[in-house]
């Protein structure tokens, strides 16, 4: 197993817990038969990312990219947000085990399902803008 | 630093100083190799017999039906396997096994299943025991073996082998227990119980790491798992693992010298234990608190994932774990909660405590005080808490 | 007390003081269980780690191609019977040795005849060395695999394993080599020398006795021998041998980390041993004279048979061998000195003295002083001798 | 393996090891593929073995048998010395290892098969008096 020390420290210490009873945009991933279930809460003034919280069922991972990714996205536009890739949560966390890469995609995926929500909420049909929100390939594995 | 709680008995265990001291000269001064005829090697030769003997009162074998093996699980594959392939041969070709045996034996017959052998899995039942009347319907005219774990790794709940083994020698049918967890823990008669081959290992009971036995019937006759030479009479080749077989030998007898009285001083830690524990609300004790392993412990959380919980108890310096150890690092939900019919989010979120002579009463002191306040944390971060 | 020399390094060997110190921490103290999350799991998989990098190290391997097993037969036996069931599928159930292979390689061969597969057993001649174009010669279009030995353990004789290995990679066909006794006395290059599998044990070059490994190159896949537990990639279940695997490593690192240098030294107080011993009348040395083990001298003397002359030797405090340790106690002559064509009353009389680091030439001197006599007793009993 | 210490006096300390130039009977058995020979020499007077000596090539044990073989018989007459069993070869030395019976029963063959020879020498037919001489049941085993 083995994480690293930030990942360590994002699971100890996990940054934007919480719900935003206000929230523009809420989006849940996983589901409790994997193990892991991501939800996530944003706030959006203009296309800007105010804040976002999360709460997260999972491993120490789970919790971890939970952290470190509405860290990557906290006061970056929704357009920035939709670049966040699992690959850079994973990079920002010094790295995952192999095992465990399928977390940082569903926090990748929470993010987006979030950003979903808020445009639906506008009216908007996200999918032309987010695109569509797979399951994690691990997950159908089970 | 902080001080360790090893609370992982059931992973595996420290092995003793005593264990140790006695394996120590046969590394550097009786390094012989017990086949050869000169003195260093007939030395290394009687430190394996008197293991052997040792391991055989522990269970009430004779030391010629007891085989040195590298552990457990080549006990379990070697067993389950030589017996099937044994018995193919008179048209046997029906094993039974219960759904939540050790991987070393589902995996074992998982592979014989692909090579044409039909497996029954009997159920568990919501409190992890199996019905000894099960097993006597499951038996067919074509039944080879029956293999039935001794006390279960993951819930520690013991099974009723003794009426197992009435019912299989009844019907005529081979009859194998996985005992890797029960030694020292609960009184093993393999005559008395009807027991035809037991696997037991090491590191289970403070001996060492990577030895472990197979104890075989007199006269069962079946093809080796390790071919080669002519080591364990012909039945096991490998030049012989002396020092862990002298600390197997060792460990044995002081694990089960005194069995009363060794589970009566854990079972009293691990009770207050769990009744410390079950204060926190919406918790669970897993498998039947009575039939079970006296240091056994097994709770469920809800809304919370096992994972997350092990690491901050390890922040903490307590070492427990969530399902069995050579599973972690899997997404796999415990095989074991799901076959006593947890649904999978339970079962992904188990906390087994386990403990065993080295354990003290400080040790249960300060998993009670750092379990409370993690399950809440970890609550007050889940999504399926409360909703 | 008598001085003890002990000069059966090819059956087994001491324990290096400095191995024996690797390893003891995990007994004790780092002694979690690998798969395990917690700290004391995850220093015990440092320790896992660190030697699966050494012994990759040592023969030019990956870390990720190094699977433990607990010994040189295991490993032989998965390699050989794994990659046979393999290959099986797709109706290559031809399988190629040599004729004075290693138990552990023979006695795998024979059980997969008995279930169907073909051997063929490559003649050895005179010298002890396996032919490459016999091995050329052997290959079918249905030949699964080719296990050669690096080297052999009675005779000491080095195969030419690099120009086979080109062979069997030219026609496409996997190679296996039991390399026991080889390491850290020839320097072995998996990839170079297009070896396929290649099987060690730590108690051959000072390491613990019970643990070895397969090395088996990257992609190749074929079913376990141990199923159970997700150990070892899944490849290898059982809970690891911590020490041991700590042990082997450090083991395999000193032992192959100046091998001209340690067998220079060797093979000095070898070659003078040999031209001592070669003064007695009617005495040969068995097995190329060149292409053999820097340790190994293997002789027969006519008229004598080997037992009594290891127990002579045992009464001078002389630790020696007669064919292989794993045999001693059968009747049958060794299958090695009956390949290379002696006589059955010779086969019955041979004398293996295997030195090692430890070895001095004093040890050297106090062989040469207590031979003589013995062989002239023993011949004076004899009614063989001079008839 | 495991000698007794008798074996282990015997077979360091072999009693009447040697020929007899002028013996009257000698007889032997085993053969080299087996890996044990024993020849045993006979000096008679009367009907009493004076003397008796041996020559072996083989183990440990083959040895000691035969040591202790010429002593139990040494000095006892004829009539005596073909009583001998290879069991009581074996109860004199302490017993021996499973593997190594076979030995001891060469012992016994040896000192009938000196006997035999004795009567041939003699004239006299040995079969009705000694018995059959079979070859040792592990020799066949080969
Ligand atoms: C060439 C060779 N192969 C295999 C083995 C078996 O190794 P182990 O005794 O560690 O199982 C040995 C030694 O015993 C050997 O010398
Ligand atoms: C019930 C049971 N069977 C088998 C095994 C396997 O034993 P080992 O790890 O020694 O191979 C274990 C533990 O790992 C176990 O708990
Ligand atoms: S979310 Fe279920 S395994 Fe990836
Ligand atoms: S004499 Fe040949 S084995 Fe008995």
């Amino acid at each position: 197993m083995a994480y690293s020390e930030k990942v360590m420290d994002h699971f100890s210490n996990p940054r934007n817990v919480g719900e935003i009873v206000d929230a523009d945009g809420v989006g849940e991933v996983g589901n409790p038969k994997c193990g892991d279930i991501m939800k996530m809460y944003i706030k959006v003034d203009g296309d800007v990312i105010t804040d976002v919280k999360f709460k997260t069922f999972g491993c120490g991972a789970a919790i971890a990219t939970s952290s470190m990714a509405t860290e990557l996205v906290k006061g970056k536009t929704i357009q920035e947000a939709l670049q966040l890739t699992n690959k850079a949560v994973m990079e920002a966390l010094d790295g995952l085990p192999p095992v465990k890469v399928h977390c940082s995609v569903l926090a990748e995926q929470a993010i987006k399902s979030a950003i979903s929500d808020y445009y639906t909420r506008k009216g908007i049909d996200p999918t032309p803008i987010v695109g569509p929100i797979e399951d994690c390939e691990a997950c159908h594995l089970h | 630093m902080t001080r360790i709680v090893y609370a992982d008995n059931a992973a595996t265990t420290s092995t003793a100083p005593s264990v140790v001291k006695a394996m120590l000269p046969y590394f550097t001064e009786l390094y012989g190799n017990p086949s050869s005829l000169y003195t260093v090697g007939q030395e290394a030769r009687e430190g394996v017999d008197h293991a052997r003997q040792q391991v055989a009162d522990a269970i009430g074998a004779l030391s010629s039906e007891i085989f040195f093996t590298s552990g457990g699980s080549e006990a379990d594959n070697w067993a389950i396997k030589g017996i099937a392939h044994a018995l193919a041969a008179k048209g046997k070709k029906h094993l039974i096994t219960s759904a939540f045996e050790h991987h070393a034996v589902l995996h074992s017959m998982e592979a014989l299943q692909k090579e044409g052998f039909e497996v029954t899995l009997l159920p568990v039942y919501e409190n992890g025991l199996v019905k000894p009347q099960d097993v006597a319907d499951a038996i067919r005219p074509d039944t080879a073996l029956v293999s039935i774990m001794y006390a279960n790794n993951e819930i520690g709940t013991i099974q009723p082998i003794p009426e197992i083994g009435a019912i299989c020698r009844e019907k005529g049918v081979l009859f194998h227990t996985d005992a890797v967890q029960a030694i020292g823990m609960v009184d093993i008669d393999v005559k008395a119980q009807n027991i035809d081959l037991l696997s037991l290992s090491g590191h289970k009971f403070h001996g060492p790491k990577g030895i472990g036995a197979l104890y075989c019937r007199r006269g069962l006759r079946f093809p080796n798992l390790i071919d080669g030479g002519a080591q364990e009479l012909n039945r096991r080749a490998g030049t012989e693992n002396v020092p862990g077989i002298v600390g197997l030998g060792a460990a044995i007898q002081e694990a089960t010298a005194d069995i009363p009285g060794r589970t009566a001083r854990i079972q009293a830690m691990r009770d207050r234990l769990i009744d410390g524990v079950l204060q926190i609300p919406r918790s669970r004790l897993n498998g039947d608190r009575q039939h079970r392993l006296a240091g056994n412990a097994n709770f469920c959380f809800e809304g919370i994932e096992g994972e997350s919980l092990l690491l901050m108890l390890d922040a903490k310096g307590i070492a427990a774990s969530s399902g069995s150890a050579c599973t972690s690092g899997s997404l796999d939900p415990s095989h074991v909660l799901l076959a006593i019919g947890l649904p999978h989010e339970i079962a992904h979120g188990s906390l087994r405590i386990s403990l065993s002579d080295v354990n003290t009463e400080e040790d249960v002191d300060a998993i009670l005080e750092a379990l409370p306040p993690i399950v809440e944390r970890l609550r007050a971060m889940s999504p399926l808490w409360e909703r």
